[in-house]
């Protein structure tokens, strides 16, 4: 097997792991819908549920990073349906400001994903799953943050 | 007219006004810049009596950003009591803007604080002046018409103004403190209206262009010698947590070792609290000991906060920092989407 | 023990000779900072230069430094690994007088009491020191008011004094003397290099802008701990960690437990801690006996200039400068001994 | 080369809550190499490094006396987040000890004197490990007739009960205990150690006392003892420090040029008036 098949093959073996923080009132009964209407989408995300997207705060996605996640996925209401009214609002200022930093700093932008998802759209969160996995893995494990020992 | 006699005006009318403001006991000390004994710096300087109004000078390396020692309010500046003195700050653009800023966010109270505005002509980037002498000793540091004079033991060099001054001071559109139309009476000297300021922000292009591994690589070559002494957040003065990210323990979110990956998540983390509160004063970059140039994160947030939220600190206290509002029609580019 | 002659076309030779056996340190250009490094070429030694920004205390007190390691069966640790890196040999080259002085009160300091800090004494004793005097003393350097000298080589292994093309080279300790001998191809040294390195050493001396009167400073500060003088001496400090972090005696540390959860694996490491934090001395009950600036810098003063004698009547100082060239607010420690010395007069006057 | 920041394992044996909000927990330390027992020598009074490796470390007083042989007790309150991984561990899990440090009650001193035992709060873990040593047949007779005066907040923070009890019921020492305010039930003192002290009021001559608790009941029982004209080199105090190493090295419990975990934690009062103010 030459050394390319078997880099692919490595690749295609690498699973990215992928935390997901879903608020828990549209995203999480997003998910649970997606799973009761059996729609498949790839199970690389480990979900922690929030009480809105509001209460994510930076650290965790920069944590999520440092500790040697692949990939962070942080879902909320769509603007206007948030249950505390402005959680998503003052979230998306806050991701904006964040995805434009790490952007700048050079650590790879694709690895951190937002995006609003209802409590009625099991598919939508299907299909935005697949989409994000599918970033993180051509991008590759998170090598960036590791320590030398 | 050169900055040499630029620098001299200056001086001369900040002593005056400091003069008869403790004459008239409308405060109680004032925060200014005095002669540095080492070479390339200066001193801040708190005056009480009158007879001290000489120290206070200004030239084109006052890089300290005075607001920082009114946030936590430092016990020397407050009365055996304990209330807080009346202060006159010397104010250049950046300093003035840090103190509307931080009344926005209720940390300081304007009432009992004069600020003493002069237009700044600019700070030298004496760590990149440093870098360039090398190891050879600097005795005098002066400046002529256009030109920066170095003299050194048996050598003298020239650098010219407008090059070795600080990048922000290069692009700086608030020369003076922005004058804040309700709190008509704490400005005194220079001080100009400002609503908003126009900025291209075209210095950021070059880098911005660069692909995410060039980038990282940069950074990673820019970071690497900090020590974390921590001299960039004791001399911002939007730092003024009592208990900092890094410090925090119950959970311990960041490393703080000297290893790479832990230094540039404090510079990453650090610059996305300023987001929409740095005031580019560059004081950050002028005190670091090992010379790490902070100033392009600066313009970085600057200009983030200025395409996104049209949103400039420190100009005046009306619009409400981006950070602290929310707004339903907030552009939204970076959000997944099925398409 | 007679003195020999190195080319500075030779150190390169030097080098090759040594590096095998020794880790070679020597100061280099790291971005702009003139810093010790271990070097892999011999051309990346810088040879004139005052003094580096980092002491070399960072070689053998490091920034971040691992006390030991633990393997863990995921909840328990199962076993401590010990640090297998200790036994190497270092060489400093290039190191000046004072920052020797400096490692010297390092040693006292870290073998102080009965449990003693080996793993700094351990690699103190691997470590060779070749120093070189200083022919021009920097401005801000004020060694001889703190019993050091720009050509003393009492804590050196081997001295050497810098006479232009070439060092004149002495070996001090029996540590340095037999590595001279195997150094065979030095040359001998004649009488006018001798004579040209006393000439140096004088002229050296008298060169020395900053004196300072530390004559009975231990007394002054004892007796002025509560004086008002320190609220004006800490007026402007801003508590960042330069003037400790570059200090080559300063010795305080933070331990933190690092964990790598995934790999059942952690490490107990030692970093730079400095009394100018905020978080130094605070108790978990919220109390902090040194709660503002005015503690704190007059902390560090006490420290080198009154504690350190009591504790080994030597002053904690060696005169190098760097907490004056590098404060950003240049609170300037001679200024500081000015203020303090002032309260002497003050009390005679008054007495 | 013996590395000094090593620490000794150890295995915890049993975990007592000792009060009823549950945040001071004793544990029951064994070592689990034999050897390890006789290289951990140490006298009342002394503290030891304890560390859950991977949380990190904290001094904690030593309560056990080194006459109880087969274990090491440490009283630990919840309060950072060290002590928090400690009051979250079970029965056998593993616990890092270094030490002893510090340089304890100074019990050769105290031979033939009465003692004035003076504690405070969950402070009183020290105290704990001199009186039981005192009490020991074996050293007993060493000492005079030994007073207790033990303050609490509320009858629900005191510590080792069972103790108490015990110590009740000898006649050979006299054990006062008291809490702020009146409580249903409580049949023992009230007030605030300091009142207490003088009512009991020891007399000073050939008596040594040993004081140890929060800050303020500090000050207040020292200015007691000084009205019972007790000397400063009678009154013996344990101070309490922010300490990292523990053996003098991490720089950050200077009291002038002395080190709290070193010099100290043990301090008379004379020595503490030589040194500056600053703790």
């Amino acid at each position: 097997m030459t050394i390319q098949a078997e880099k692919e093959k490595k690749i295609k073996e690498w699973e990215p792991k992928i935390i997901a923080f879903l608020c828990n009132w549209c995203s999480y009964a997003g998910a649970d819908l997606a799973g009761v209407s059996r729609i498949q989408y790839p199970p690389n995300i480990r979900v922690v549920r929030v009480p809105c997207s509001g209460r994510v705060n930076p650290y965790f996605i920069i944590k999520s990073l440092t500790d040697g996640w692949d990939g962070v996925v942080i879902s909320g209401c769509h603007p206007g349906d948030c249950h505390y009214l402005t959680g998503n609002l003052v979230a998306r200022r806050r991701f904006a400001i964040l995805k434009e930093l790490l952007e700048f700093f050079g650590i790879d932008p694709g690895r951190v994903n937002f995006m609003w998802v209802s409590a009625a759209e099991g598919e939508r969160f299907a299909v935005l799953i697949r989409k994000a996995t599918k970033i993180v893995k051509e991008l590759g494990p998170n090598k960036k943050f590791e320590k030398k020992w | 007219m050169g900055i040499e006699s630029e620098n001299k005006e200056i001086e001369k009318n900040l002593r005056d006004i400091a003069r008869n403001l403790l004459q008239e006991k409308k405060v109680d000390a004032i925060l200014g810049y005095s002669k540095g004994t080492a070479p390339l710096s200066t001193s801040p300087i708190i005056i009480r009596h009158i007879d001290e109004v000489n120290k206070l000078i200004w030239n084109n390396l006052c890089y300290m950003n005075l607001a920082k020692y009114l946030v936590p309010r430092i016990p020397q500046l407050k009365s055996p009591k304990g209330e807080d003195l009346k202060i006159g700050i010397i104010a250049k653009g950046c300093v003035g803007r840090a103190l509307i800023h931080l009344n926005v966010e209720k940390q300081l109270n304007l009432d009992n604080i004069k600020i003493i505005g002069i237009s700044c002509n600019g700070i030298v980037n004496r760590k990149r002046i440093e870098r360039e002498i090398g190891e050879k000793e600097i005795f005098e540091v002066s400046t002529s018409e256009n030109n920066i004079m170095i003299k050194g033991k048996d050598f003298e060099k020239k650098f010219s103004f407008d090059e070795y001054i600080n990048e922000l001071c290069k692009v700086c559109k608030v020369k003076s403190p922005p004058k804040d139309s309700e709190l008509e009476d704490i400005f005194i000297g220079e001080s100009r209206e400002m609503k908003s300021i126009d900025d291209d922000f075209s210095d950021l292009k070059e880098f911005e262009s660069k692909s995410p591994e060039e980038k990282w690589q940069y950074i990673k070559e820019l970071l690497e010698p900090c020590i974390r002494c921590y001299a960039c957040r004791e001399a911002c003065p939007m730092c003024y947590c009592n208990l900092c990210f890094v410090d925090q323990n119950k959970p311990i979110w960041f490393g703080k070792t000297t290893d790479l990956s832990d230094i540039i998540i404090f510079h990453l983390v650090r610059a996305m609290h300023l987001a929409g509160r740095c005031v580019a004063c560059g004081a950050c970059s002028s005190v670091c000991p090992m010379g790490i140039d902070l100033n392009m994160i600066t313009r970085k947030l600057e200009k983030l906060v200025k395409e996104r939220f049209n949103f400039t600190s420190g100009l005046n206290s009306k619009f409400l920092p981006p950070m602290m509002a929310y707004n339903m029609e907030d552009d939204e580019e970076f959000m997944l989407e099925e398409n | 023990m007679d003195q020999k002659i190195l080319m500075k076309n030779e150190i390169g030779k030097l080098y090759i000779e040594l590096a095998e056996e020794y880790n070679f340190y020597a100061p280099v250009i790291n971005k702009g900072n003139l810093i010790y490094n271990k070097i892999l070429n011999p051309d990346e030694i810088i040879l004139d230069f005052y003094n580096s920004k980092i002491p070399p205390k960072e070689i053998l007190f490091p920034k971040m430094e691992t006390l030991f390691e633990y393997k863990t069966d995921g909840k328990n640790i199962e076993e401590i690994i010990e640090r297998k890196d200790l036994d190497e040999y270092n060489i400093i080259f290039g190191i000046r007088p004072c920052d020797a002085q400096a490692f010297m009160l390092m040693e006292n300091f870290f073998a102080l009491g009965d449990i003693k800090d080996n793993l700094f004494l351990k690699k103190k004793e691997n470590t060779v020191l070749i120093g070189i005097g200083c022919n021009i003393p920097k401005s801000t350097c004020f060694c001889t008011s703190v019993n050091g000298h720009p050509f003393k080589s009492d804590y050196l292994d081997i001295f050497m004094i810098d006479l232009g093309e070439k060092y004149l080279v002495e070996g001090i300790s029996d540590k340095g003397k037999n590595m001279l001998e195997k150094l065979t191809w030095l040359s001998k040294s004649t009488k006018a290099d001798i004579q040209k390195g006393e000439e140096l050493s004088k002229k050296a001396e008298e060169s020395f802008k900053t004196k300072l009167d530390v004559k009975d400073i231990e007394k002054i500060l004892e007796q002025s701990f509560d004086h008002p003088i320190w609220t004006e001496i800490s007026d402007i400090c801003m508590g960042c960690g330069i003037c400790s972090f570059l200090c080559p005696t300063c010795t305080c540390f933070d331990v933190i437990d690092e964990n790598d959860q995934y790999n059942n694996r952690g490490r107990r490491i030692r970093i730079w801690d400095t009394c100018q934090f905020c978080l130094y001395t605070l108790h978990t009950s919220g109390h902090n006996p040194r709660d503002s600036s005015i503690e704190r810098c007059r902390n560090r003063i006490l420290h080198k200039f009154c504690y350190y004698p009591k504790n080994y009547d030597m002053l904690g100082c060696v005169g190098c400068g760097r907490c004056i060239q590098l404060c950003p607010v240049n609170n300037d420690l001679r200024k500081i001994i000015e203020k303090v010395n002032k309260i002497k007069e003050e009390e005679k006057v008054n007495a | 080369m013996h590395n000094p920041y090593i620490p000794l394992l150890t295995e915890i044996k049993d975990i007592v809550s000792e009060n009823k909000v549950n945040d001071l927990k004793t544990l029951e330390l064994v070592f689990k190499k034999e050897e390890d027992y006789k290289a951990f020598t140490y006298i009342p009074g002394q503290f030891a490094e304890i560390s859950l490796i991977g949380k990190g470390e904290c001094p904690i007083g030593i309560a056990s006396s080194p006459t109880e042989e087969d274990s090491i007790k440490f009283t630990i309150k919840k309060m950072g987040s060290v002590t928090t991984a400690f009051h979250n561990c079970e029965v056998g899990d593993i616990v890092g000890i270094r030490g002893p440090c510090g340089n304890g009650w100074p019990i050769d001193e105290m031979k033939n004197k009465n003692i004035v035992v003076i504690g405070g709060g969950f402070a009183f873990s020290t105290l704990r490990s001199l009186i039981i040593y005192m009490l020991d047949n074996k050293y007993r007779n060493n000492y005079k007739d030994i007073t207790v005066i033990y303050g609490n907040r509320d009858s629900g923070e005191v510590l080792y009960r069972n103790d108490l009890d015990k110590w009740k019921k000898r006649n050979d020492l006299n054990v006062i205990l008291t809490i702020d305010q009146e409580e249903k039930g409580w049949k023992e003192k009230v007030g605030f150690v300091a009142p207490v002290l003088k009512d009991v009021s020891p007399s000073p001559e050939n008596a040594i006392a040993v004081v140890c608790g929060p800050p303020i009941m500090i000050k207040t029982t020292i200015a007691v003892l000084e009205e019972l004209n007790f000397k400063d080199e009678q009154i013996l105090n344990s101070l309490e420090m922010r300490m990292k190493c523990g053996i003098g090295k991490c720089g950050r419990c200077n009291i002038g040029n002395k080190f709290v975990c070193i010099d100290g934690p043990v301090f008379s009062l004379a020595e503490l008036k030589k040194l500056p103010n600053e703790y």
